[in-house]
């Protein structure tokens, strides 16, 4: 159906694009959830009013488009002259953007725990540390993760945007091919078609993990 | 030996334990009776710690609990404390309920804490449901694992704040015999309860709160059948 | 480890342009929640009409706008369509590919807030003799919304945010457009994206807190 | 100073647009090509380092730069007085004229037909700012900037846009390339020549002096209008301007 | 006066309903027991035809309930029925829940359909809510607004199916008074309930379900003191 010029060398160049996508999720999502568990936990202990000037800072993450975002980090970092590829910058920005959702998705998880399953803890003597462990951590996790599921998703669709910054990931890799091959539907298909491989099984299962644990249990 | 020595306690401007004195003896088993909002709940929380006081003073043992040299965590194994729901852990099986906490507060090596579970489960007759995750379980049966998990760290008191008050009536009374076993075998305790039947049977003291006083006290039979105070009258009047 | 000389003064004389630009931004987001809401309702309308072909085009649509970027689906609305000779001005396509995304998420959003709504609702006004219809009008309908505003409302936050993506496409009117034409003939690329930076942020959280405003009024229960 | 790091680094880090051919594009394996890309490794090999070329789409350019990614820009920049008061630039190592290339199906056949017409350029280049001051002037027809010049030419091959005008070589490549069925150079646009420099920061003067002597001693030595050949095809043109020091 | 002949009623295989006779006459009360899935719910739903049926003949005051020519939202105007939970419209003030069904189905101006819905929600006893939304009001008072609410239209058989049993225990009263009420004045009734005590002192017969057949129908007084089938007899026996 198809007459294309598209050789198994281009689709590997979409391949590496992919993994390019990959890749900054990855880093992007891991560094941005450990510091969203990190402000999510100051924010619940500290309550409302103390950690207002933390809730100001992360908002403006989920205010101002990315692409902006990306653009004014790259424009910090160069004239800060810290020299950071653009790699880097990608996945600095895009962790600030994700700890800024992941924040609100701990601080929920945590407040979903019943302050009496936490004082049946305490008065067993658990310190502090080991309520939020043996009994917080798990069961704010399951609260937590179909939305974290949702994040992780989002992030790796809103890393489309890094191509900004002259990062090859797969959709600039799929504008290069089009660039050179002319056959913008057909590469753009594919470019989607990958998109949709990669998300669409993780929603289902993120979908799936929030019927079952819904309520509790 | 529970001493609580004009403890005054407020939340923000209200105030709500106004100055208790209450001495509990080893060995004994003291109710504590009121309407809702008379401070019950929290004096139990204020005995182990988990809510600072105002003014006054608690001591466990001549261990003062307020102390800032207090180690808390510590004091709070003496004092088992089970309350009225949401006790269970419910991403723990029952057996793993009770062995968490002597596994990893005392330090206990895992066939030791799992020895101690499974001996103060079937105390509390739950040997069957060991593997068992909390949400199959009914409200009595979570409420009898919560008791077994506190007697798993061998406290010398217990507390209990109205632990039958969310059961379905048909759960109350499984409940309530495994706490009459307790106190027959000698556990000090302090029971806030809306059970007046449970509370003369099984107290040696009775203690009627009203509006942050303790306003009564007394041995059952003189509290519920010869009430001094007006208050303690109106109330065992509107509760029977 | 600076030796960066901020140009600010240049920057804001830009500044008329850049909320004229922040108009069109606002205009874009708007239009594509009115077309969004619109196409979600008949999205949902189909995906409960038990007709196969509707709901399996309902299923796709929704799946489609959720699980690939934003940014691709504007791309495709410019130059994937304009493969098959559908030309789709910058503006056109920013709004079509924005509209579709929203359409796609509220679309999800009603089938929960439908969801959340027991059966017993509808039973209990059917049985007062109401119509299908009115039950779904005076009943359904109006726990629906207040169950789906507030997502709703964070949609339209995106919407505003997604409006960036239009300078791929060749828009140049919209505040970024603006921005970006700007900082291409000067390369003082902090100053503008800073201020546009600013810009997004008030209107952002303008349109939450007027949402939140129309909330109190609107749902009194 | 730079030209010592440069040297003392042993490698020469160029920012370069790959998406501008016959400038920078990719060849059949994604590898960079192009003038600009021979241009880097010419610099390279004179100061006896290796170049790495870094590409860059148009608007990282700069912040490449900025960030010390890049030590020098390879990139056909215009030399504009506004882009000035940020960078340093050198003397002009390549000058452009300005084409109109159309759809067949639009009907232009001259930069006059225009008037009235969709056009589009790449957002930023001095053609894009001429062309759309002249739409204005002109107060009709809707002017559109894309990101790249690739999106241009695939937008003006889908008649998303009736025409464009760019650079003269840009517009043979693309036209020769194929891959644009029903597209035509079909005239000059009476635009000032484009010239491009090299740019590095502002203030390393040691360094723009060594790449002001090294375009100087490209075109003496011929190998300007070797890499013209190969790359455009053609009489090379003049990077001087008459009447005038520079 | 409702009549019922040999219905039956399936949800899939699942044959829940399996020939259900029985005439209720203008001004009786008919209350239905039975265990958990023998079909009562079922029964009142058929009756009002929120749910078709399989075979046998559903007929108010000679109108065929499921025949095709019947206008089901005009023949529910006259069968008002009130289920266990999640009768009240949240959205909408206790006066606008009563209000909305004369206004939009029976078409009433607005003057007149707040004066019934002042009218009934004063019968039952909430004249002083008028303008609350249901959210702030116990379960007992949202049941009774629900009645209120099915009163408004003026029906003249009303179908009551376990109005009480998702009620706090407290609030169980309020509601079986307000049916007493109804019954006391005439209204013709089926009402689905676990309460015995009410079932006997209201009911002038008694029907027990069990397993999709009605298994025993006859005065309460026959029906609790003594019982004919050994499925009733159990069944009474596992409720006191
Ligand atoms: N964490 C808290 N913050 C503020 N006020 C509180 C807090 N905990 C309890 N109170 C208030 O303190 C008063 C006493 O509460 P407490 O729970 O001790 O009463 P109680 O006697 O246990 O009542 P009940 O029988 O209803 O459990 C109440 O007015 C309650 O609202
Ligand atoms: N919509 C439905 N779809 C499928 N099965 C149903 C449906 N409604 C009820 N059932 C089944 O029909 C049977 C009878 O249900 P029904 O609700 O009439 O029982 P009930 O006598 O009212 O019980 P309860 O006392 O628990 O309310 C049950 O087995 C139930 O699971
Ligand atoms: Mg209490
Ligand atoms: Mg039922």
């Amino acid at each position: 159906m198809f007459d294309t010029a598209l050789t198994w060398n281009d689709l590997v160049f979409l391949g590496q694009g992919a993994a390019m996508t990959l890749a900054v999720t990855v880093v992007s999502v891991a560094a941005g959830t450990i510091m969203g568990f990190v402000f999510g936990v100051i924010r619940f202990q500290a309550g409302p009013v103390w950690s207002m000037p933390l809730m100001f800072f992360l908002d403006i993450f989920r205010s101002v488009p990315l692409l902006i975002q990306l653009v004014l980090g790259n424009a910090l970092q160069s004239i800060a002259k810290l020299g950071w590829p653009p790699f880097t910058t990608s996945c600095v920005v895009l962790s600030l953007y994700t700890a800024a959702y992941c924040t609100e998705i701990v601080r929920g998880g945590i407040a979903s725990v019943p302050v009496t399953t936490r004082r049946a803890a305490r008065s067993l003597g658990m310190t502090w540390g080991q309520d939020m462990r043996y009994i917080v951590a798990p069961l704010a996790t399951r609260v937590s993760l179909p939305a974290w599921i949702g994040l992780t998703l989002g992030v790796m669709k809103d890393s489309a945007l890094v191509l900004w910054l002259g990062l090859i990931e797969l959709l600039r890799a799929s504008q290069i091919l089009v660039t050179r091959l002319q056959e913008p539907l057909f590469i753009l298909l594919i470019c989607g078609a990958i998109y949709f491989i990669i998300s669409f099984p993780i929603a289902r299962f993120g979908g799936y993990l929030e019927r079952r644990w819904s309520p509790h249990d | 030996m529970i001493e609580i020595e004009n403890v005054h306690k407020s939340f923000g401007s209200l105030e709500v334990l106004k100055g208790i004195n209450l001495n509990v003896d080893n060995g004994e088993v003291v109710t504590i009776i009121g309407g809702s909002g008379s401070g019950k709940s929290t004096l139990l929380t204020c005995i182990n710690g988990l809510e600072p006081i105002n003014a006054g003073r608690i001591r466990i043992d001549g261990t003062e609990v307020h102390a800032k040299t207090t180690d808390l965590n510590r004091l709070r194994q003496k004092v088992g404390i089970v309350f009225q729901q949401w006790n269970a852990f419910p991403h723990l099986t029952v057996l793993e309920n009770v062995m968490l906490a002597p596994r990893k507060v005392l330090g206990l090596p895992k066939e030791k804490s799992e020895e101690i579970a499974v001996k103060q489960l079937t105390h509390v007759g739950l040997r069957d449901k060991l593997s068992v995750y909390p949400s199959r379980m009914s409200g009595g049966q979570q409420q009898r694992m919560a008791i077994a998990r506190a007697l798993a760290m061998s406290p010398e008191y217990m507390l209990f704040d109205e632990v039958t008050s969310a059961l379905d009536p048909m759960l109350v009374g499984e409940v309530l015999d495994t706490l009459k076993m307790l106190a027959e075998e000698g556990m000090t305790m302090i029971c806030v309860t809306h059970e007046m039947a449970f509370a003369r049977d099984v107290s040696d003291r009775v203690a009627f709160f009203h509006q942050g006083v303790m306003a009564e006290i007394g041995v059952p039979d003189q509290i519920f059948g010869s009430p001094q105070r007006p208050e303690t009258q109106e109330f065992l009047g509107s509760v029977r | 480890m600076f030796n960066y000389t901020f140009h600010w003064n240049q920057a804001l004389r830009a500044l008329p342009q850049m909320l004229d630009g922040a108009l069109v931004t606002l205009q874009v987001a708007v239009l594509s929640m009115v077309i969004g809401l619109a196409c979600a309702i008949a999205l949902t309308v189909f995906r409960l009409s038990g007709n196969r072909v509707l709901s399996g085009f309902a299923a796709v649509w929704v799946e489609v706008a959720r699980n690939t970027p934003a940014l691709f689906q504007i791309y495709m609305a410019h130059f994937g369509l304009g493969n098959f000779g559908i030309h789709l001005s910058p503006y056109a396509a920013l709004l079509a590919g924005i509209a579709f995304n929203n359409a796609g998420y509220l679309a999800e959003n009603f089938r929960g807030a439908l969801k959340a709504i027991p059966d017993t609702q509808t039973r209990a006004a059917r049985s007062l003799g109401m119509t299908w219809l009115q039950a779904f009008h005076f009943i359904v309908l109006p726990q629906m919304l207040r169950i789906a505003y507030l997502p709703a409302t964070n949609q339209m936050v995106w919407a505003i945010l997604m409006t960036s993506l239009g300078v791929t496409v060749g828009m140049n009117t919209d505040l970024a457009g603006v921005t970006q034409e700007l900082n291409a003939r000067s390369f003082r690329t902090f100053e503008f994206f800073a201020i546009a930076a600013v810009i997004y942020y008030v209107i952002a959280k303008a349109v939450t807190l007027a949402a939140r405003a129309l909330a109190w009024r609107m749902f009194r229960y | 100073d730079k030209l010592d790091d440069i040297i003392g680094s042993g490698t020469l880090r160029c920012a370069v647009v790959l998406d501008f051919p016959p400038m920078g594009s990719r060849d059949a394996s994604n590898n960079p090509v192009g003038f600009d890309v021979d241009y880097c490794n010419d610099l390279a090999k004179a100061l006896g380092v290796t170049a790495e070329i870094v590409e860059t789409p148009f608007p990282e350019r700069i912040p490449a730069l900025m960030s010390g990614r890049v030590d020098v820009g390879v990139a056909s920049t215009s030399d504009t007085l506004e882009r000035a008061k940020t960078v340093g630039m050198t003397i002009p190592y390549f000058a452009f004229e300005m084409a109109v290339t159309a759809n067949e199906k639009s009907g232009v056949k001259s930069f006059e037909d225009m008037k009235g017409k969709v056009v589009g350029a790449t957002a930023g280049t001095y053609e894009a700012i001429a062309l759309e001051e002249q739409v204005k002037a002109w107060g009709e027809g809707e002017f559109r900037p894309y990101q790249t010049q690739a999106d241009v030419f695939l937008a003006l091959s889908q008649g998303q846009i009736d025409a464009t005008v760019s650079t003269s070589t840009v517009a043979q490549a693309n036209v020769k390339s194929g891959n644009f069925a029903g597209l035509s150079v079909v005239g000059k646009a009476p635009f000032d020549t484009d010239y491009v420099a090299l740019f590095t920061n502002r203030e390393e003067y040691g360094l723009i002096n060594y790449l002001n002597l090294f375009i100087n001693q490209q075109v003496r030595t011929g190998r300007y209008a070797e890499l013209y050949e190969k790359w455009v095809g053609g009489e090379a043109p003049d990077l001087t301007v008459g009447g005038v020091y520079r």
